[in-house]
């Protein structure tokens, strides 16, 4: 009986993972056009890796997405947007005035700024997410 | 108007289950619920961002850490009698926010003054200064970018908060060692 | 470069925090930590020479004038209110005794270091903003931060204390989140000086009224107003000596400014005062708070537990000093800011060191110690006599002033009473006093290293320094209050 | 008939009060934080709601638009995007408060919290 679960489950989730990636991809890139952005982006990311450790253990899911890798990723995530807004100061501009980031064409630097601010809270929120629940888990079987 | 006059039912129905339920894993269910009506309400009232996290947060990553944590700490809650004080505060809270309400602009009134301040030059805005469709993320992003690297700093902290609270053995010399007696639930089903 | 410190001085602390999860090895935080703290110190310093010099300093965001995008304001008041926090940070962080009594696992001592500059970051973001939902959200990374740090504490009482403060903390918040709302609503507008332009014509309207309740209500919480401070004596007693040093000492001031500054920027002393009788309200309550405060910390056997009580009283005096919203009062209540933030950032970092050596906070613990720890008991005695206000110390000062303020005001009662709660505190530090000198050592211990004794000595001695060299902080006060008033920037 | 205009924000002051009567009235840890969240959605839905205008659609600008949309306000989306996301947040760190307690104490009742609280120190 419990063998069977998991074969169905395991297969249902072979199927669903990659979906629910390249779904959180879509939502990621598609912020400027649609609903969505880096927070939902990095929800839905870490939704598909919760997923897979709650089928295939906490131990695959580790191999998968070490926790130094989940941890550093927390503290990157924010340290991109920080580091947009002070390279706009750097370009002269005021802090996250991404007009600064293209000289040429201040709505081609806003568009440039916008998507690598979303690149950083999607890495935070994905992260943080995965760690926590890294951290909730490990602690229900020690 | 009347989908919008039957969700808020069907909240508040659900509101007074989740209050009144004593197994916390149906509450904690039903809280996803809560949050799914929610974010269709969010959906008829223009607010699709909204929603979209709504749905993806209290219906998702909410309930996943509620039962993972009531899989911590059991999930069967005591029977307690209604108290007169806190009933009291919140009569008072009540009244305050009713009183509040009554000099407020109508529901969907376009002269409301919200409308008329700065949400004009935001969406003449983004048009203009972004070439891009979606407002909210104009102004999420860029005219507001301050507030959302706070908000990111936020849960950069429950981050760092979880991971101080929860990582690693500590040595405490009060813990009392618990079976974990009612806490594995999950695998008795009615 | 300079134009940009009034962003840097919050952008710096928000961005190390995410450096000391890289960074992970402990003396390399732990340095990583002062840095910081001694860069923000300098920013903040620069930051109000310029205003006083120049006049408000503003800031966009991104580049976005107000009221569109957000904008950082500085003026005499929040420039002053940076120097306080950043200058308690820099001398606590450092301290020998930071990691006094916390109970984290190994090699988890990042995360914490984390948690102090996000929980500093968020003191700098609310003190410098001029947005009011802005303000809503470094509120939340303050509190959050705080949640974890006094859950770090060592006994499991600091779990429950945290789990009270979540959620005291979070209805606060929730609070000042509705307020903001009812202040949208009917204005459109979230920045603080769009806001003071268009509530005169609206201030009749029950949803402004309802507003304003609101957003006192969430502050007062954060505040810890009598009665509802019930959160804080568990949250200070339990959490980690340092933190309790740290929050104590900065937390609370900055409620209070934000409390001020809603009352006075934003609705203007006008309405809430003349208009609303508010003092009818506040006065009675920071009255109460002095004596139940003082009272209760009469009779507590814990050293942290006697501070926070003590410290329900001393914000007992700052709300007295925002009810007389009269130049002398307001200099009062914000001078009280400074002494206090130094007097109990010094008496809980001593009372660290007491637990670093004794490893417990009870008053007896301290018993007879007078001869073994000289340096940090003779801290604990001249921290004692300035929360009395004896002259010769930072205390005597503001509560000079605030005395003052109640006869300008003709409110002759109120500094009777002031004198007379003085007079309770005489008896908990005498109770102090005497454990230490008279007691019988109950610990055979030496005098905590240099590290520990020096940061608690910088501020103790400060109190000192103030209480007879006062242009800087009674100046620095006066020209806030003045600005608050609308007289000067 | 002017009330029916605000009757929404009826709707979301009940809501807010339920959520609020729970988190001070319940013993159960997480049962408060269940009542926290609702108390903040309910917030959530009253900005939401007043930023509706009538007619109006979701603030995305379709192909081919030539100015003459109704648009509801985007700005109260954007705090409330905010909002939610602190709300996920207190709720973790609230969790993760309840485990700790629960391994520390045996229970996560508050009435008996305070009780061991009480006779502890």
């Amino acid at each position: 009986m419990r063998m069977r679960e998991k074969v169905l489950l395991r297969v249902a989730s072979k199927a669903f993972i990659p979906l629910i990636l390249l779904f959180a991809l879509y939502v990621q890139f598609h912020g400027d056009f649609g609903p969505g952005g880096g927070f939902q982006a990095g929800v839905i990311f870490a939704a598909g890796f919760v997923l897979f450790g709650l089928i295939f253990g906490l131990e695959a899911l580790q191999q998968v997405v070490p926790w130094s890798v989940v941890e550093r990723a927390v503290a990157l995530g924010l340290l991109v947007y920080g580091g947009v807004g002070v390279s706009c100061i750097l370009r002269g501009g005021r802090f996250l005035d991404y007009g600064a980031l293209d000289h040429h064409s201040p709505m081609h630097g806003q568009h440039l700024g916008i998507l690598i601010i979303e690149l950083g809270v999607g890495l935070t929120v994905a992260a943080t997410l995965l760690a926590i629940f890294y951290a909730m888990a490990g602690r229900g079987r020690a | 108007m009347w989908i919008e006059i039957l969700l808020f039912g069907l909240l508040l129905i659900t509101a007074v289950t989740i209050v009144s339920l004593n197994d916390l894993f149906a509450a904690a269910m039903l809280s996803g619920i809560f949050s799914l009506l929610c974010a269709s309400l969010f959906t008829l009232m223009d607010a699709v961002d909204v929603a979209f996290t709504e749905a993806a947060v209290g219906a998702g990553i909410s309930t996943v850490l509620m039962i993972g944590a009531l899989a911590l700490t059991g999930s069967r809650e005591c029977q307690q009698p209604t108290r007169l004080g806190p009933f009291v505060v919140v009569l008072l809270t009540g009244a305050m926010l009713i009183y509040g309400t009554l000099d407020m602009p109508a529901y969907g009134d376009p002269a409301a003054p919200i409308h008329h301040h700065v949400a004009p030059e935001y969406i003449a805005g983004t048009s203009a200064e972004f070439g891009i469709p979606n407002i909210v993320t104009a102004v999420l992003a860029s005219y507001r970018g301050f507030d959302t690297l706070g908000e990111t700093a936020v849960i950069f902290t429950a981050g760092v908060g979880v991971m101080a609270l929860l990582l690693g053995r500590r040595k405490r010399q009060d813990e009392v060692q618990v079976e974990p007696s009612e806490g594995d639930h999950k695998g008795e089903n009615p | 470069m300079s134009e940009h410190l009034s962003a840097l001085i919050v952008v710096l602390p928000l961005l190390a925090a995410p450096v000391c999860l890289l960074l992970k090895q402990p003396r390399m935080v732990r340095a990583w930590t002062s840095i910081v703290a001694w860069a923000c110190l300098v920013m903040a310093w620069t930051l109000l020479e310029r205003v006083h010099a120049e006049g408000v300093i503003t800031y966009s965001m991104g580049g976005w004038d107000p009221p569109l995008g957000i904008e950082y304001r500085l003026d005499a008041l929040n420039a002053y209110l940076l120097v306080i926090v950043t200058g308690i940070a820099s001398v606590v962080f450092p301290s020998g005794a930071i990691l006094t009594d916390t109970s984290l696992p190994e090699g988890k001592s990042h995360l914490y270091f984390a948690a102090l500059l996000l929980c500093l970051a968020g003191l700098l973001g609310i003190s410098s903003t001029g947005d009011l939902f802005n303000v809503f959200v470094f509120v939340e990374i303050t509190s959050l931060s705080s949640y974890t740090l006094i859950s770090l504490g060592k006994n499991r009482q600091a779990l429950t204390a945290a789990f009270s403060y979540l959620v005291m903390g979070t209805i606060g918040g929730t609070f000042l989140l509705v307020g903001i709302g009812f202040l949208y609503q009917v204005t459109g507008t979230l920045n603080m000086q769009d806001l003071a332009l268009r509530l005169p014509e609206l201030l009749g309207s029950r949803t402004i009224l309802a507003g304003f309740a609101f957003l006192m209500v969430g502050g007062s919480i954060k505040l810890a107003v009598f009665p509802l401070h019930q959160w804080l004596p568990n949250a200070y007693t339990h959490a980690p000596a340092a933190v309790s040093a740290f929050i104590a000492a900065t937390a609370t001031k900055v409620s209070y400014y934000l409390l001020a500054r809603i009352i006075f920027t934003i609705f203007g002393a006008a309405f809430v005062f003349d208009a609303l009788h508010l003092h009818w309200l506040l006065l009675p309550l920071a009255i109460a708070a002095m004596f139940a405060g003082s009272l209760a910390a009469v009779f507590q056997t814990d050293l942290k537990r006697l501070l926070a009580y003590s410290s329900i009283a001393q914000i007992g005096y700052m709300t007295l000093g925002l009810c007389m919203a009269s130049e002398t009062g307001l200099t009062g209540g914000i001078v009280h800011l400074f002494n206090h933030a130094l007097m109990k950032g010094g008496l809980f970092l001593a009372v660290a060191c007491v637990v670093m050596r004794t490893g417990s906070s009870s008053v007896s613990a301290i018993s007879g110690l007078g001869r073994k720890m000289p340096l940090t008991m003779a801290a604990i005695v001249v921290g004692g006599l300035s929360l009395i206000g004896v002259p010769g110390t930072a205390g005597f000062i503001s509560k000079w002033y605030l005395v003052v303020g109640a006869l300008e005001k003709g409110w002759y009662a109120v500094s009777v009473l002031i004198l007379l709660s003085s007079l309770i505190a005489v008896v908990y530090v005498w109770r102090l006093v005497e454990t230490i000198f008279f007691g019988d050592p109950e610990h055979e211990v030496c005098e905590v290293p240099w590290t520990s004794w020096l940061p608690t000595w910088i501020l103790i001695g400060a109190t000192l320094v103030f209480g007879f060299w006062t242009d800087v902080t009674v100046g620095g006060a006066s020209a806030a209050a003045r600005s608050l008033l609308g007289v000067a920037p | 008939m002017e009330a029916l205009g605000i009757w929404n924000y009826w709707g979301v002051v009940l809501l807010m009060m339920v959520g609020l009567y729970t988190v001070i009235a319940r013993d159960h840890l997480v049962k408060k934080l269940i009542g926290l969240g609702i108390f903040q959605v309910a917030v959530i839905l009253f900005y939401v709601s007043m930023g509706k205008v009538t007619g109006g659609t979701p603030p995305i600008i379709p192909e081919g638009a030539d100015g003459s949309e109704v648009y509801s306000n985007p700005l109260p989306h954007v705090l409330m995007l905010t909002a939610i996301v602190v709300g996920v947040a207190t709720l973790a760190v609230g969790l993760a408060l309840v485990v700790r307690i629960r391994e520390a104490y045996g229970t996560v009742e508050e009435d008996e919290l305070q009780r061991m609280n009480r006779s502890g120190s």
